[in-house]
């Protein structure tokens, strides 16, 4: 199972590095959020995956399921978001005053 | 005692007091201040005289950064007494000169703050016993030359010409530097006095050569040799008493001064000898060679100055075989080419400073120094001639003048030298006399220019600004005080030599006896037949027969290219450097964010994936089926698929489906994983992502497939995967390090340690609450960041760039 | 009305609970109060002139369970065009004017009449009397327009007294 | 013809109350079940943004008046406030306390400082998302 | 084998059922022609499938468990209210923006209504893109 | 209770949220942002003294001992580096105060400066490193919004490449996180090191460490610096000043804690690259240097020289070059901000950023310019000020490590660093002025007033390196000996059993 | 046995997610899209509650709650968004 995590991460993060190779503002920004998703479940994938039960004692017993990660992953979700939130407003706002939201039209001037 | 580290500090205590008050002092008392300061100095100085004389050193110590060992340590011996008298005396006698030359509209506080600030730092460059200390009154001296040398820096050449001067002498400056740090590692002391003393443990050193090059090579740059030496004449576009006081007689000759007391250290190695003596020779060559073709009377002098440095600094390097050749009865005739040097250093600040002088008063008076506009001024401006004429004797090395002793000094330690049988010098010893020779023929040619070229002749009135009258009196002192002692150390060379020069011997030799010994009684007579009284005998012969025939042979001078001398070299390389440099960086630096991250991807490859090859990390077990459900499998398909689609997606609004499903279905997975908490984060944060994606997306254009070069295209691709290939095999082999029990074992108590039973949340509101508080503070200024963006825009509609 | 109604029952539970006045209130001792809290509701009911809301919920279940049988039902269909193979079938688009005039009524109609075989509603006219149905089959307009009826008749039931 | 959104409307008016109530549960639930401040803050951020969607910025505002970006800030002073407390007490920053608490009516509840810092949390959660989704909206 | 495991049986029995109507109406998404038709594979079926599921899940966690998931039924609920309204939304969000109906569609009264006769829906459809 | 550690974080918070209610009052707001940046200086003070003292300090958040717990350490190292971080913000807050206008004082931008202050101390303090990580977040955040603060054009446009480079940078971060907890299984600092040197290093740790290493090196600008001088020339003076001094400085901080505390062992792999990367930066930075005549691009670039100088220290990592690379660190903090406060200045005063379209400034402006001056000489090393006793010890360092190249490519760097300062100096302060009287700008007093406190700060750092270097020998024999930071955190808990 | 009908349920919910995940990409239209991604959701609700009765826990109850309130919420605003590109309208015009 992790194995074939590990190996379905790395396509996520070829897919991640396509997409931010890419001109496009859209597509880049889509790749970072295809890179974080990659990540969380790197993360999740690393603790060992369904080694154990739902983390919540009382309701259930033990082994516990690696909690430590998934208290990461949810740190890392919401910093996640809100730079992505940040991030595509920057996108539209320079796109708005730019009037270009290819990179390469972006360049700006050698020495300015 | 405290009051002789104040020597060092007074001029820096003055250039503090005029930056502060100057509003407060008039412009008319502030040279006269400048001047007596200096003489203070000078006179204080000379009551030391007696007491270094007789082989007494004072120091001084006031800690600075003691932990490092790094201290004001001053150190007043026989070398650095003497340089010191003459840093404050031409200071004195430049301080004069200069309250008659500078007209009164001058920045005058300015000059004389930096005048200050450069005896300061001239000072505590011979008197600093810490290399460290002694390395940052050198750079102080650079600074001081850069500033005075700019001191009209409306003018473009005098902006170049200090430039030049500060790069050239700050690089020389931190490769002396580098050097100083590999003695310190050497020997472990920063102590000059401590470092002669380890000479010989420290010679066993591989650094000790390296040591030796940069040490040399800021003595060099500093004391113009070949190839730094052109700084020099640019350093001309300063103000004149500038130029005779630190660009011929006391800041070019800190190198000397440097090559001086460290020959102890360096002097039993060959390469110091040949660096020192071969690159001084050639200085001396070159240095006459080019001065004869000089129209500007101030670049001749210049020239002239690189020459005689070149010359002092040769005869440093022939002195120094007495140390290679360890001490004993025989050698000590080599230490005699030492203290020619250190003789005709004094000399020669003597008669350059009256020349330089003597160009200031003509430059003053008629408004030029080009030799094309001058002639016949005798009539005129007798005084003045008698100046530039005893100046020039001397420096041709004729009698009655001091320059005369130290050349023939010169002349003999050249043919001493070439006796030896060591150090190659049976093959090529003879060079050295002949080198020598040649250059005073050239040095006599240019001495009889600036004579003849200026003074005899017709006088061309219609070329000059103004009627040749002679300078006032106030200009005419210093010089002649100068050439008075021009005249007086040929007649009383032994009463410099016993009070002076001796004790300057002792520091350069501190391993042989005693300075009696070393010192030799200064003759003017060495009988008809002195060789070296013949050399300058035919130096004089032929430099006539040059000077007669100048027109004839000036030619030469255009063999060499302008675009290949080493000026055009390095202003040519300055524009090089900022040319290629700028096409370069711009090559890299495109400001396309696709090449950055080409940059960024490619270092991680390298690094990490290269280690993961190189480094054998790769681990493998084989996969167990039966953990992997079927409906698990489609989803991992489905995850694929759904991100490998939005490769493929051609609108904005496709792509935006295809991640929701992607988010969705790794929230999903989180449920797979056991992972509540974060299956719900995720799932709103994914909604809330697509609501925001979707109103940003209103704002920006459908996407454009931008046309991509096929090789840029198979670039992403196998970057992409290479990264995807890396991420995976370096987590297989994480993933299969299993020597540590992890430390979340302990959060399974959380009900018992924290009183909850969430223990994800447990760990968030609890354990870890410290992240999770600022992981807030993120949330946090990312609304008010997105609130301010958005309120917040460019004036006139964000279309001003530029 | 409904909630009116049902709050007065909720009163009366909790005045039942101070009435027993015990150490610890309990839920079976509230529960038992809004028993007897119904029936003094369904003797008074005609004092306030509607409906007894017991009633009103018995009719809103049936509504719900009404909904229900259509989704299986339409489900059922939907899951036999599936297969069929060779689908002969002509969408289109008709008006319907309801008789219904509250919006949670002209909602749950169309609500309902989404999950019916064979329509799903596109549009809710301005004035909010008009349904624009798109029929699976717009020949079997007729049997749609019918259910319909059926179902205003439904809803009506539980809106009005 | 213009859009009637009447059975939108009608129906979220329900379903809202359902979202708003979940968020108060899962906010309050996270201590000992899946949920917590973060959660319960999205889902009631959430349920406001759906409201936002149904109707427009200048009706629910008109129903809302809160400054959201003051919101998010009393929620960051509150998440770290918590902390102070500590400080105070001469504790580690941040260290929790709980306490059993009987109240009239609701009877004996177990209280910690941790519920006030996750409230502060959920205040920020809410502030911040809906001060954002606002700022783009406005945005012409 | 006791009344609580028929039940859980009759309750997994369920479940595989919303499962196989799951999947029918998704080769229903695959083979209607046009969105209009889709929809009403999804909003029928689909919801079907779904609420069969959970309904089964309630029962089988409450006789199984002993616990009645109010969570459950609200979910339950809350998607059989909320589906319709989705299908409703989305397609005349498909309408609006000019996603034309099916070939060989019969009669159209919100044509009129909405566009007039003239413009013809195709030339809307920027939107839908 | 070590209590202390966390204000230099929660202070700037606290007054940051406060701040935001007091959106319309600017004055109140300069009090408070001001007050509170003073109190952290203090604060930071005291607790340098404390730390000296006492030794290392720890703060266990929440009371839970290491390694479960997130705590903050105060080393001699870190609250070098959070002091200089706060006087230097206090001096730019100053200088702010007076250019920044109405405009961005409304729009909460001392919050931003403070939040991203509180980021870069938290950074400095953590041992915890996925704290870290969010310590980063915090003040990358800050940054990314201070960026393109002004809705301008080019800001807007840099600023959304610096934003996506770093979020590329923090998932490869996490990535980095995510390897480390799966192989040592803690994320405590201390507790890493701890089990690191348990296992010798083995190759997969190297390999984690690695992915720290180009992490961090994006971060300080070590050869992947190319998104730095397009970010950090757009923003408002005051915020350039403190992106030059803070930003790329925790970068530094962090790589040079990972490859002392953590993964010291196998120098032959991570300091060689570490080695080759500073020399590279070193080239590149000096390239870019030679090739602007922007003020801005120049400054910008002679902050990469830097980062590559100060690295060389870690590189050869002896004692020497260690005290080297943190002496020179405190020292560039103070420099950078002052470089950058008066290269602002200078674009505040003319309206122009090349040098070709500025001259004679210093006939306008004679303090101004002989400031420039000072923190020109500061910054190629000359002695005594603050750049000189950092660069010996570098040098030092790598020669007692036999690394000339090294030493080589930095000494030439002074060079550099002197020819493009020189340049600035050259063609726009002397020469003809082209200003007149009545064109001639006013100096703000408020920002005069800081960039004289920064150059006295140059002067004093350098004349009174002695007492400086007490502290950086303190942090040294941390930095050198990472047993003693282990012990610290880890003595008294019961890690061992884990 | 149990588990193999809810398992053999389970694949077949995520075959249907998948083949609407079909959809999505090929669309042709984006409200085909939206309805597909819709259905995703409501999939994934029942595939939750399945996992649920796997594993034997009542901890993702709500997340199945949830998961049915943001599709909702995720279908109307692509709606909007199709219909008038505009999700959130300062003032609606009725
Ligand atoms: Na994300
Ligand atoms: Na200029």
């Amino acid at each position: 199972m992790e194995q074939l995590m590990m190996v379905l991460i790395g396509i996520l993060v070829s897919v991640a590095t396509y997409l931010i190779l890419s001109r496009n503002m859209i597509r880049v920004i889509i790749g970072t959020a295809v890179l974080s998703h990659a990540v969380n479940l790197l993360i999740m994938a690393v603790g060992g995956l369904k080694k154990g039960n739902v983390p919540l004692i009382g309701h259930e017993e033990e082994p516990f399921t690696d909690a430590l990660p998934q208290a990461l992953i949810l740190t890392a979700i919401v910093i996640s978001f809100a730079t992505t939130a940040l991030l595509l407003v920057l996108a539209y706002r320079t796109y708005k005053t730019s009037g270009s939201d290819d990179f390469k039209e972006l360049r700006g001037m050698p020495d300015e | 005692m405290t009051f002789d580290v104040a020597v060092v500090l007074v001029p820096f205590i003055f250039a503090l007091l005029i930056s502060m008050l100057y509003r407060f002092i008039s412009k008319k008392y502030i040279g006269w201040l400048v001047t007596a300061v200096s003489l203070v100095l000078f006179i204080i100085l000379t009551t030391y005289i007696p007491r270094i004389s007789n082989g007494e050193i004072i120091t001084f110590t006031h800690e600075w950064i003691p932990s490092l060992g790094i201290n004001f340590t001053t150190y007043l011996d026989g070398l650095s007494l003497m340089f010191s008298l003459l840093i404050t005396g031409v200071g004195s006698l430049v301080g004069l000169y200069s309250i008659f030359y500078l007209s009164k509209s001058e920045q005058l506080y300015h000059f004389y703050c930096y005048l200050l600030l450069f005896m300061g730092a001239m000072l505590g460059v011979v008197l600093s016993d810490n290399i460290l200390v002694l390395y940052g009154f050198w750079e102080m001296t650079s600074v001081s030359s850069f500033l005075l040398i700019a001191f009209w820096h409306h003018r473009k050449a005098s902006r170049a010409g200090a430039r030049k001067s500060m790069l050239i002498t700050v690089a020389g400056g931190i490769s002396m530097l580098a050097g100083f740090l590999m003695l310190y590692e050497m020997s472990g002391t920063l102590s000059i006095r401590e470092i002669i003393e380890k000479a010989g443990l420290i010679r066993e050193s591989a650094l000790f050569v390296p040591a030796l090059v940069l040490v040399l090579l800021g003595a060099f740059t500093k004391s113009a040799q070949f190839p730094f030496y052109i700084w020099l004449p640019d350093a001309m576009e300063a103000p004149t008493p500038v130029s005779a006081y630190l660009h011929s007689a006391t800041m070019v000759k800190a190198g000397i001064y440097l090559v001086a007391r460290f020959t102890p250290v360096f002097g039993n190695e060959a390469a110091w000898f040949w660096l020192v003596t071969g690159v001084g020779l050639f200085t001396l060559f070159w240095g006459s060679f080019n001065a004869v073709k000089q129209v500007d009377l101030k670049a001749m002098l210049a020239f002239s100055t690189v020459s005689q440095l070149g010359l002092i600094m040769s005869l440093l390097g022939m002195g120094s075989v007495a140390i290679y050749l360890g001490h004993s009865s025989e050698t000590v005739i080599y230490t005699q080419a030492a203290f020619a040097a250190i003789f005709h250093l004094i000399n020669h600040s003597t008669f350059k400073g009256a020349l330089f002088m003597m160009v200031g008063i003509l430059d003053h008076e008629l408004g030029t120094r080009d030799l094309r506009r001058l002639g016949g001024l005798m009539y005129f401006m007798p005084l003045t001639f008698t100046i530039a004429l005893i100046g020039c004797l001397s420096m041709a090395g004729l009698p009655p003048f001091n320059g005369f002793l130290s050349k023939e000094m010169f002349f003999a330690a050249t043919l001493h030298i070439q006796d030896l049988s060591i150090l190659s010098l049976d093959h090529i010893g003879f060079l050295i006399p002949l080198v020598a020779w040649i250059a005073s023929v050239f040095t006599f040619v240019y001495c009889l220019i600036i004579v003849g070229k200026t003074f005899f002749g017709k006088v061309k009135t219609h070329l000059l600004d103004k009627h040749p009258h002679e300078a006032p009196v106030g200009m005419l002192i210093s010089p002649y005080i100068l050439i008075i002692l021009v005249v007086g150390i040929f007649f009383f060379p032994n009463l410099l030599g016993r009070y002076v020069l001796n004790p300057a011997m002792a520091s350069i030799f501190p391993m042989f006896p005693s300075a009696e010994e070393l010192a030799p009684t200064i003759h003017a007579w060495h009988g008809f037949f002195s060789p070296e009284l013949w050399m300058t005998i035919l130096a004089v012969v032929a430099g006539i027969f040059l000077y007669s025939l100048l027109k004839s042979w000036k030619a030469i001078y255009r063999i060499l290219p302008y675009h290949l001398s080493l000026n055009a070299l390095f202003n040519n390389g300055i524009l090089w450097s900022e040319s290629l440099s700028a096409r370069f960086t711009r090559r890299y630096m495109t400001g396309n964010l696709t090449d950055y991250f080409v940059y960024i991807f490619v270092a991680f490859l390298l690094v990490v994936g290269g280690y993961f090859l190189y480094g054998d990390v790769f681990s493998w077990s084989p996969v167990n089926p039966e953990s992997l459900d079927v409906f698990e499998a489609i989803l991992m398909v489905i995850i694929m698929v759904s991100s490998i689609g939005i490769l493929f997606a051609k609108s904005r609004i496709t792509i935006v489906f295809l991640t929701s499903v992607l988010g969705y279905s790794v929230a999903f997975f989180f449920i797979v994983f056991r992972a509540p908490d974060l299956a719900l984060t995720q799932l709103v944060v994914e909604s809330v992502s697509t609501v925001l994606f979707l109103l940003c997306f209103r704002h920006l254009p459908e996407i454009k497939r931008g046309v991509q070069s096929k090789w840029k295209e198979a670039r992403n691709l196998v970057i992409s995967l290479a990264m995807g290939a890396t991420v995976t095999m370096a987590g297989l082999a994480a993933l299969h390090y299993e020597k540590f029990k992890t430390i979340s074992e302990y959060y399974n108590d959380s009900y018992l340690l924290a009183g909850g039973k969430n223990i994800v949340n447990t760990i968030l509101g609890d354990f870890r609450a410290f992240d999770t508080m600022l992981e807030v503070v993120v949330l946090f200024i990312a609304g008010l960041g997105v609130y301010t963006l958005i309120k917040l825009k460019a004036k006139g509609g964000g279309q001003n760039e530029n | 009305m409904f909630f009116a109604q049902f709050i007065l029952n909720f009163f009366i539970a909790l005045l039942w609970l101070l009435f027993k006045d015990e150490p610890t209130p309990t839920l079976a001792t509230f529960n038992t109060g809004f028993i007897v809290g119904m029936g003094i509701l369904y003797v008074m009911h005609r004092f306030f002139g509607t409906q007894f809301y017991l009633i009103r919920l018995a009719k809103i279940i049936k509504l719900v369970l009404f909904f229900f049988r259509e989704l299986i039902i339409s489900g059922f269909v939907v899951m036999k065009q599936v297969l069929t193979p060779n689908l002969n079938i002509t969408p289109g688009i008709f008006k319907y004017k309801t008789i219904l005039e509250k919006d949670w009524e002209v909602t749950t109609l169309s609500l309902l009449l989404t999950l019916t075989p064979g329509s799903v509603v596109m549009e809710v006219s301005e004035s909010g009397d008009e349904l624009y149905i798109h029929a699976m089959d717009i020949g079997q307009k007729e049997d749609l327009i019918r259910s319909l009826g059926r179902f205003e008749t439904v809803i009506l039931e539980v809106s009005r007294d | 013809m213009r859009i009637n959104d009447v059975i939108l409307r009608t129906v979220v008016k329900v379903v809202i109350l359902i979202i708003l109530t979940l968020g108060v549960y899962l906010f309050f639930s996270g201590h000992h079940a899946p949920g917590g401040g973060f959660i319960g803050g999205l889902v009631l951020a959430s349920g406001i943004i759906l409201l936002f969607v149904t109707y427009d910025i200048e009706t629910i505002q008109r129903k809302m008046p809160f400054d959201f970006k003051k919101v998010a800030a009393l929620g960051v002073f509150i998440a770290a406030g918590t902390g102070l407390g500590a400080i105070y007490f001469d504790l580690p920053f941040l260290s929790h306390t709980d306490g059993h608490f009987k109240f009239p009516f609701i009877g004996d509840k177990h209280l910690t400082t941790v519920t006030l810092f996750e409230a502060g949390v959920a205040l920020t959660v809410i502030g911040t998302l809906v001060t954002m989704i606002l700022s783009i909206s406005e945005d012409e | 084998m006791n009344a609580s495991q028929i039940i859980e049986w009759i309750c997994a029995i369920i479940i595989l059922f919303g499962s196989i109507i799951s999947i029918i109406s998704a080769f229903g998404m695959l083979r209607f022609p046009d969105v209009y038709t889709r929809a009403h594979a999804v909003a029928k079926s689909a919801t079907l499938a779904v609420l069969s599921c959970l309904v089964g899940s309630l029962f089988y966690i409450w006789i199984h468990d002993g616990y009645f998931s109010v969570r459950l039924l609200l979910g339950i609920l809350f998607v059989f209210t909320t589906s319709p309204v989705s299908t409703h939304l989305v397609i005349r969000a498909a309408y609006r923006s000019g996603v034309p109906l099916a070939e060989g569609s019969g009669e159209d009264e919100l044509k009129p209504v909405l566009f007039g006769e003239k413009e013809p829906a195709s030339t809307r459809s920027e939107h839908a893109k | 209770m070590n209590n202390i550690i966390v204000l230099p974080l929660i202070i700037p918070i606290f007054s940051a949220v406060v701040l935001v209610f007091l959106r319309r009052f600017a004055a109140v707001q300069r009090l408070i942002a001001f007050a509170s940046m003073l109190a952290v200086s203090i604060i930071s003070f005291v607790l340098l003294e404390l730390v000296r003292k006492e030794g290392i300090l720890k703060l266990d958040f929440g009371g839970w001992k290491p390694p479960y717990g997130i705590l903050f350490v105060a080393d001699s190292f870190s609250v070098l580096m959070v002091l200089a971080a706060s006087i230097v913000t206090l001096f730019c807050l100053l200088y702010a105060f007076s250019t920044i206008g109405d405009r961005h004082e409304s729009m909460f931008f001392y919050s931003f400066v403070l939040l991203m202050v509180a980021g870069v101390n938290g950074s400095f303090l953590t041992g915890d490193i996925f704290n870290l990580f969010v310590c980063f977040e915090v003040m990358l955040m800050a940054s990314y919004v201070l960026v393109a603060l002004g809705g301008e054009k080019v800001q807007l446009r840099e600023s959304l490449k610096y934003v996506l480079i770093n979020v590329v940078a923090s998932s490869v971060f996490l990535i980095a996180l995510a390897y480390l907890y799966g192989t040592v299984k803690t994320l405590n600092m201390a507790h890493i090191a701890e089990r690191v040197s348990e296992v010798g290093q083995d190759p997969i740790l190297t390999l984690v460490s690695l992915v720290l290493l180009i992490v961090f090196s994006l971060k300080a600008g070590l050869v992947l610096f190319f998104w730095l001088p397009g970010s950090y020339v757009v923003p408002p003076a005051a915020v350039q000043a403190l992106f030059a001094a803070l930003l790329t400085k925790v970068g530094v901080y962090a790589l040079i804690r990972t490859f002392t505390l953590m993964f010291p062992h196998h120098p032959e792999t991570t300091h060689a690259i570490l080695g080759c990367f500073a020399g590279l930066t070193i080239v590149l930075g000096c390239l870019g240097a030679l090739s602007s005549r922007n003020v801005l691009k120049i400054a910008a670039y002679n902050i990469v020289i830097s980062v590559g100088f100060i690295l060389i220290g870690l590189a050869v990592r002896t004692e020497t070059a260690l005290a080297g690379s943190v002496f020179y660190l405190f020292h560039d903090m103070v420099a950078k901000a002052l470089l950058f406060l008066l290269v602002g200045m200078m674009v505040y005063l003319t309206g122009e950023k090349r040098i070709d379209f500025m001259s004679g400034l210093i006939r306008n402006y004679p303090l101004f310019g002989w400031l420039y001056f000072l923190a020109m000489l500061a910054l190629v090393g000359i002695p005594p000020l603050s750049g000189f006793v950092g660069k010996v010890l570098i040098g030092k360092g790598a020669i007692e490590a036999g690394s000339y190249v090294l030493l080589f490519l930095g000494f030439a760097s002074s060079l550099v660093v002197l020819f493009s300062l020189l340049k600035i100096f050259l063609s726009s302060f002397f020469g003809e002025t082209i200003i007149t009287n009545e064109d001639k700008k006013p100096l703000p007093k408020a920002s005069m007033a800081s960039l004289v406190s920064l150059a006295v700060c140059i002067a004093g750092i350098g004349m009174g390196a002695e007492q400086l270097l007490a502290y950086v020998q303190d942090a040294v024999k941390t930095l050198a000996n990472p047993s003693i930071y282990i012990d610290a955190i880890l003595s008294d808990s019961d890690s061992e059993g884990v | 046995m149990m588990k193999t009908i809810l398992l053999i349920s389970l694949a077949l919910f995520m075959i249907a997610i998948a083949l609407h995940l079909v959809r999505v990409i090929k669309g042709p239209s984006m409200p085909d899209r939206a309805i597909a991604l819709d259905t995703i959701g409501v999939n994934l609700i029942s595939s939750m509650a399945i996992i649920s009765l796997l594993l034997e826990t009542t901890a993702f109850l709500e997340a199945i709650l949830i998961l049915g309130i943001l599709a909702f919420i995720g279908t109307i605003a692509f709606s909007k968004y199709i219909e008038r590109g505009v999700i959130i309208e300062r003032k609606s015009d009725h």
